[in-house]
C-alpha cells in the first residue's frame, strides 16, 4: 500500500497502462506542461516519459478531441481524451453520443470504440455555473456507454485501468474535490473490475447507495446517524452504468431502507433511475418507498452562502435518511 | 481499391474508373426503384452526378487506406470497394448487408476494405478522419486517409478544427470536398462568405487544389499527384472539387426550389457521359463501352434480387453487438416481448 | 375550429406569433425553401410573408444556431432556433445548457434568455441511429430550462406560442411522426399553458402518464384494456418540466396505480424521475408501486423486425399495464 | 464609454485611455491581492499587459454598443464602463456585486453599460455575438456589438461559424482577437496552423487588421477606423492585437511551463509604460501622469475596502432568477434546508 492523492494515483493507472500497451494515448489541452490547478496537472511527467506523440497536447478543440479519440479507436488504438470538465464535454456530446456509443451496432459489429473520455465532475468552492456541473446522469441514459464515477485513489487507479482495457466508450468522471484527497492505493496491478459497487460501511437499518465524492459525506451522515443508535450501510456504486444491482439489492433485502444520495441536481437525476428501479425490483424487501436527496434544480451560485445553500450537504443526507428511518 | 502501380491517365485504367462509376450510377438508380417500391426504409442519398469524385480519389488509395465518409456514401464505399450485393442488403434491411441491418443507407460502412462509415451527422467524419490519420502515425502503419466533405457542411466549425489539427500533427490524411452547389435546399453559396473551401483550407497553410469533379480523368490525376505526396509524408492536402448534385438531396426531394431547367442544363455536364467520350476519343470501343454499362446494371440487378430473396433477420439480432458492459434493459430478447 | 396536420398547427403558431410581434424570428437550415420530407416544411410560405431577416436560412452551423439565438434573445428579440432533431441538437448542447440556461441566473437577473429551440424527437421508420432519438430527460434535468412535447397539432400550436411568449428558454421537442397526424385545432388564439397536462381519458383503475407520440399509444392501450373490463386514466403531460404534479398525483390519488410509459430509452428516462417522485408524494394512495415503460438501452436499429422490437409498442404498453393492474 | 465625436489621437483623449488602463491594472492587482488573501473564490483570470486593448477598442463604443467577453473580462467591463466597484464585490461574493454575487469573476456583466457577459466556455460569446448584432440589425437600432476573443480560442470551431455567419449576414459586428501569445500553459503557435487569425478571418472574405495591442495609442487608431466602417454598414471587420499574458492564465499559476526571463522581457513592453512615455513625448506633464496612476489606485483600495465591508448575500437569494416556470426543487429557502 502507498499513500498518494486521487490525481497521483490516476496517472500513476494511466503511466502503467502506456507502459503495459503501446497503443494506449492521451489527448487533450494543455496535457505537455505544468499548470497551476486544473486537470492537467494530472498528466505531469508523462510527456518526458512517452513522448509528444502519445501525450498530445491539443488545440483548443473539443470536438476534434473527441471525434479523433473517436476515429483512432476505430483504427486500432486505445484514446484516453480528457475533455477537463463535464461543463466543457458539452462542446463534445456529439461526437460522444452520437458516435463513440454508436459505432459498434449502427455497424453491426463490424468495429469496437475502446476509448475514455475525462470529465471532470463536480462543484469546487466559487466554481460557479459553467464549472461546477455533474452531468452522468445523461451518460447513463445513453445506450453504448459505460460510466464510471469513482471516489478514492485506488479506485480512480484501479477503474482507469479497466476503462482502458475496456472495449466499450468509457465516460470517467472524477470529481474535482477529490484530485487532492488521499488514500492508500495497492502496490499490485489493483486492477477495479467495471460494475462492481464497494460497501463502504456495513449496517442494518437503512442503505445509502451514492457514489464519487458524495460517498464520503453518505459516509459521514452514516457515522453521525450511528450517534442515534442507528445502523446504516454505505455502498458507493464507483459504476453508474452497469450499476451493481445484485449488491444494491441484497442490501436493500437485509435493511428494507434505501436513500440514494447524489451532488447533482435531483430532478431528473441517476438516483431518480435508482430509486424507480429498487421500487419495481424490491418491492417486498422494502419497509419504505426510497428516498432521494439531490441538489436543487437551479444553476451552481457563487457567493459562499448561496452557495453552501445549494449543496447537498451530510447535514441534508442525515435528514433524509432520518426521515426513511422514521417511516 | 486498386493499387496505385498502374500507368496513370491510360485508357486502360480509364476504362476501370468507368466501370466503377457505372456501378455505382446503376446502384444509385436501382436503390431509388427500390425505395420507390417500398424496399427501402428511411432516406437515401444518391452519389448520380457525383461518381467521379469518389471514383477517382479511391482508385488512388490501397485496400488498408481509409476513408471516410458522410451521408451520401454509397458511392464512396462502391469506389473503395465494398461489395454492392452487400450494401444493397443494407439498404433493405437483409440478412447479410454490410452491417448486418442495422445501419442502413446513412450508415453504410464496411471495415473490411478501410470505408470506416457513412455519418448521419454532418462534419463528424472530419474529426474522427484526423483521429484515424492520428492512429496510422502511432502504430507506424504506411497508410494515409481519406474523408469526404460536402461543400454545406464546410460551414460546420468542426470542419476547420480538423483542418487545424491535422496541420499540427501533419497527418496522412487527404480532405476531399465534393462541392455538388446544394446542401439540401440551399445553395450553399448563399450561405458562404469569401471564397469558399480553397481558401479556407489554404488559411491554415494546407496545400488545396481545385478539380472539375465531373472529370474523372482530372480528379483521378489529381488525386493519385496528392495522395502521393500524403503518402510520402508531406502532410494534409485538400482536393476540392466542383460538381452538381443532379437529383435531390433524397430521393424522394421534389426539386422545388430550382429554376427550371437548371437540373437538366447540368445533367449535360454528367460524368459518365464525359468519360465514355474520353474512352471513345482515346480508342476505347463504343462496344466495349456499352457492354460495361451493361453489365454494371446487370450485376446491380443480380444484387437487388439477391437482397429482395433474402430474408430479413432476426428480430432478436437486435441485441447483439449492443455493448460488452450492462445489458440493454428493461428488456433483452428474453421472451418479454409483447 | 379545423382539421390540420401537426405541422401546420405550429407553423400556423408561429405565424401567428410572428404576426402578433415583430420581434419574434425563426433561424436554422433550409427554412427559405421547400424540400421534400424534411421539418424544413414547417416554414414553408412563411419567408415570403415576413422577409428574410425573419425567416433566416442559415448555413450549417448548429452552434451558431444556437449561440446567435442566445444572444439574440439576450439582446431583446424572441428567436425560434430550430435544430431539426435532437439528434442535430447534440451539436448545440453547450450553447443551450451552458449559456442559454444558466444566462439569467449567473448574472443576477440582468437579463432573460426568451428563445425556442425545436428539436424534433422520436422514432421514424428507417431512421436508424443517428436520426430516433428522444432526449428530454437531459432537459428536465437542466436547470434553467422547460421542456415541452406537444402531442397534437392544436397543443403543438397552443404550446409553441405560450413557448415563444415565455421569458424561459423553452425546449420544444416534436415528435417527427406526429407531424403529418391531423386534429382539430380551435379558432380562436389557442393558448396552451405551459405547465399544464390534459386527461386524454378518464378511468378509475390505473393511470398512465405519457407525452408526445407516446401518449396516443397510451390511449390505444387503455382502449385494449377496457375491453377487459379495466377502466384507465390517460394523463398527456404535453410540458415535461414543469410537470403538472397537481393533475398526476389526483389521477393517482383516485385509481392507486400508475404506469409511465415512454418512446424514450427506460434506463435513466423521465419517466424514472416520474416514477420516484410519485413513489415519494402519493405513497399513501398508491396500491402498487408505479412501472415504468421505455425503450430498451440500445442504439435504434434500422432494419424493420428489430427496430419494432425495439419500439415500446400498445402492446407492450398493455402488458406492463396488466402487471400494474394484477398486483 | 466615451463617444466617439472627440479627436484621434489628442494627448488629452490618450490621457484618458491611460486613466482607464491604470483602474484596470489597479483592479488586477488588487483582486490578486484579495484572491491571496481569501476574500475571492473559485479563480481570477487578469488582463495586466493587456490593458491596451481593451481598453483602446470600447473607448471608441457607445454606451448601448454590446460587447461580448470571455473568461479574461474584467479589463473589457472597466473599458466598457462597468463600475469597479460593483465588480469588485461581485468577484468576493458580496451584497451590491454586478450580478447579485451569483456570477464571480468568470461571468462578470454589467448590461446597463451593454456588457453582456465574460463567459466560462471558450468561444461561445462569438457565436452569441452575431446573435446580438443579428437583433440589432431586427431591431434596427444603431448600435454595434464587438466580441473578444484570444488567440488559443480561434482553434475552436464555432469562431469560424461566427466568423462565416457575420459576412453571410453583413453584421454589424467587430472581432478583436487578443493575441497574448498563451492559451493556459500552451504556446498557441505550437497548436495553430498556418499564418494565424488574421489569415483565416481573410478567408472568410472579412477585412482583417494587425496591431500592436500593446500601444494603446495604435490600437484606439485602428478601432476608430475599424468601428466607424462597422458602424456605417461595411459589415463586420476583424482587428488582430498582439500582446502578451505577462501574469499566469489564473493568479494561481507559477509559469512554470516559460523560459528564463521570457516575463521580464515582454514586461519591458507593458502598455502602461509605453502610453505614459508617449504621453510625456506628447506634453503630458509627468506630474499628471503620477498622480492619475495613484487615482486609480485609490479608486480601486476603496472599492476593495466597500467589498470587504459589503455583507455576503443572503442565502435564500440564491433561490431567486432561476427561472419563471417550475420551482428548484427538492428544496427552494422554504425552511427544509437543513
Ligand atoms: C449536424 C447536422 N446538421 C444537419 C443535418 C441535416 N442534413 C443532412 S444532409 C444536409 C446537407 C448537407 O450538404 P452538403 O454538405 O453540401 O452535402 P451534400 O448533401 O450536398 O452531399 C443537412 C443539412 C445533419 N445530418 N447533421
Ligand atoms: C470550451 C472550453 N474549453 C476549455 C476551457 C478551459 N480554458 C479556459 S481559458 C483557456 C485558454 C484560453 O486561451 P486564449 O483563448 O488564448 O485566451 P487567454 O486565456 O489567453 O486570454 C482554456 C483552455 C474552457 N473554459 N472552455
Ligand atoms: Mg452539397
Ligand atoms: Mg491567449
Amino acid at each position: 500500500m502507498t499513500t498518494m492523492t486521487f490525481a497521483d494515483a490516476v496517472r500513476e493507472g494511466l503511466a502503467e497502462e502506456m507502459r503495459r500497451d503501446p497503443l494506449v494515448w492521451a489527448l487533450g489541452e494543455d496535457l505537455s506542461t505544468a499548470h497551476g490547478g486544473t486537470s492537467a496537472n494530472q498528466y505531469l511527467g508523462l510527456i518526458e516519459e512517452f513522448g509528444a506523440k502519445r501525450i498530445v497536447n491539443t488545440p483548443i478543440s473539443e470536438n476534434t478531441i473527441m471525434g479523433a479519440a473517436v476515429g483512432a479507436a476505430v483504427a486500432g488504438t486505445r484514446p484516453v481524451a480528457d475533455l477537463r470538465m463535464a461543463d466543457f464535454g458539452m462542446c463534445a456530446v456529439d461526437e460522444l453520443v452520437n458516435q463513440a456509443a454508436k459505432i459498434r451496432y449502427m455497424f453491426g459489429g463490424q468495429a469496437r470504440v475502446p476509448l475514455v473520455v475525462r470529465q471532470a465532475i463536480g462543484m469546487r468552492k466559487g466554481g460557479a455555473a459553467q464549472h461546477s456541473q455533474s452531468t452522468e446522469a445523461w451518460y447513463v441514459h445513453t445506450p453504448g456507454l459505460v460510466v464510471v464515477a469513482p471516489g478514492t485513489p485506488a479506485d480512480g487507479r484501479g477503474l482507469l485501468k479497466s476503462a482502458i482495457r475496456a472495449d466499450d466508450p468509457v465516460v470517467f468522471m472524477e470529481h474535482k474535490d477529490l484530485w487532492s484527497t488521499k488514500g492508500d492505493v495497492p502496490d499490485d496491478e489493483g486492477m477495479v473490475p467495471i460494475g462492481e459497487a464497494k460497501t463502504l460501511r456495513e449496517g442494518s437499518d437503512l442503505t445509502i447507495v451514492s457514489w464519487s465524492r458524495m460517498a464520503h459525506l453518505a459516509v459521514e451522515a452514516a457515522e453521525t446517524l450511528a450517534a442515534d443508535g442507528t445502523s446504516v450501510e454505505v455502498i458507493d456504486l464507483r459504476t453508474l452504468w452497469p450499476w451493481d444491482k445484485v449488491t444494491v439489492y441484497a442490501s436493500v433485502a437485509k435493511t428494507g431502507r434505501l436513500l440514494v444520495a447524489q451532488e447533482a441536481v435531483q430532478v431528473g437525476g441517476f438516483a431518480s433511475e435508482i430509486a424507480a428501479d429498487v421500487t419495481e425490483n424490491c418491492s417486498t424487501d422494502l419497509k419504505t418507498f426510497p428516498r432521494r436527496i439531490g441538489a436543487p434544480r437551479m444553476p451552481v451560485p457563487y457567493a459562499e452562502p448561496m452557495e453552501n445553500e445549494f449543496r447537498v450537504t451530510t447535514e441534508r443526507v442525515v435528514a433524509k435518511a432520518r426521515e426513511a428511518l422514521d417511516a | 481499391m486498386s493499387e496505385t502501380d498502374q500507368p496513370r491517365n491510360t485508357p486502360a485504367r480509364i476504362f476501370e474508373l468507368y466501370k466503377t462509376m457505372c456501378l455505382i450510377r446503376a446502384f444509385e438508380e436501382r436503390a431509388e426503384d427500390a425505395f420507390d417500391e417500398g424496399f427501402i426504409n428511411g432516406s437515401i442519398h444518391q452519389y448520380i452526378g457525383q461518381e467521379a469524385v469518389g471514383t477517382g480519389v479511391c482508385s488512388n488509395l490501397r485496400r488498408n487506406d481509409y476513408i471516410l465518409s458522410n451521408h451520401r456514401g454509397h458511392g464512396h464505399s462502391i469506389a473503395k470497394g465494398a461489395d454492392p450485393e452487400a450494401m444493397m442488403k443494407e439498404l433493405m434491411g437483409r440478412v447479410g448487408g454490410t452491417s448486418g441491418a442495422k445501419g442502413g443507407s446513412m450508415h453504410i460502412a464496411d471495415f473490411s476494405v478501410g470505408m470506416l462509415g457513412a455519418n448521419g451527422v454532418l462534419a463528424d467524419g472530419l474529426t474522427m478522419g484526423v483521429g484515424a490519420a492520428q492512429a496510422i502515425t502511432l502504430k507506424g502503419d504506411d497508410s494515409i486517409v481519406a474523408v469526404f466533405v460536402g461543400d454545406g457542411t464546410t460551414n460546420r466549425g468542426p470542419f476547420y478544427e480538423a483542418l487545424n489539427w491535422a496541420m499540427v500533427y501533419e497527418l496522412p490524411i487527404m480532405f476531399v470536398c465534393e462541392n455538388n452547389t446544394y446542401a439540401s435546399s440551399t445553395l450553399t453559396r448563399s450561405v458562404t462568405a469569401g471564397d469558399g473551401p480553397v481558401a479556407r483550407a489554404k488559411a491554415f497553410g494546407m496545400p488545396a487544389f481545385d478539380v472539375d469533379g465531373n472529370n474523372v480523368v482530372a480528379v483521378d490525376a489529381l488525386a493519385t499527384d496528392l495522395i502521393a505526396r500524403v503518402r510520402s509524408g508531406q502532410g494534409p492536402h485538400f482536393l476540392h472539387a466542383r460538381t452538381y448534385r443532379v437529383k435531390g438531396h433524397i430521393s424522394r426531394d421534389k426539386l422545388l426550389y430550382r429554376r427550371d431547367g437548371e437540373t437538366e442544363e447540368n445533367w449535360e455536364n454528367e460524368p459518365l457521359g464525359q468519360c465514355a467520350s474520353w474512352l471513345a476519343d482515346n480508342g476505347l470501343n463504343e462496344a466495349d463501352l456499352r457492354s460495361a454499362h451493361a453489365a454494371a446494371y446487370a450485376q446491380i440487378d443480380t444484387a437487388v434480387t439477391a437482397a429482395k430473396e433474402s430474408p430479413f433477420p432476426d428480430a432478436a439480432l437486435a441485441y447483439e453487438d449492443v455493448q460488452d458492459f450492462g445489458p440493454p434493459e428493461p428488456w433483452a430478447g428474453t421472451g418479454d416481448a409483447a
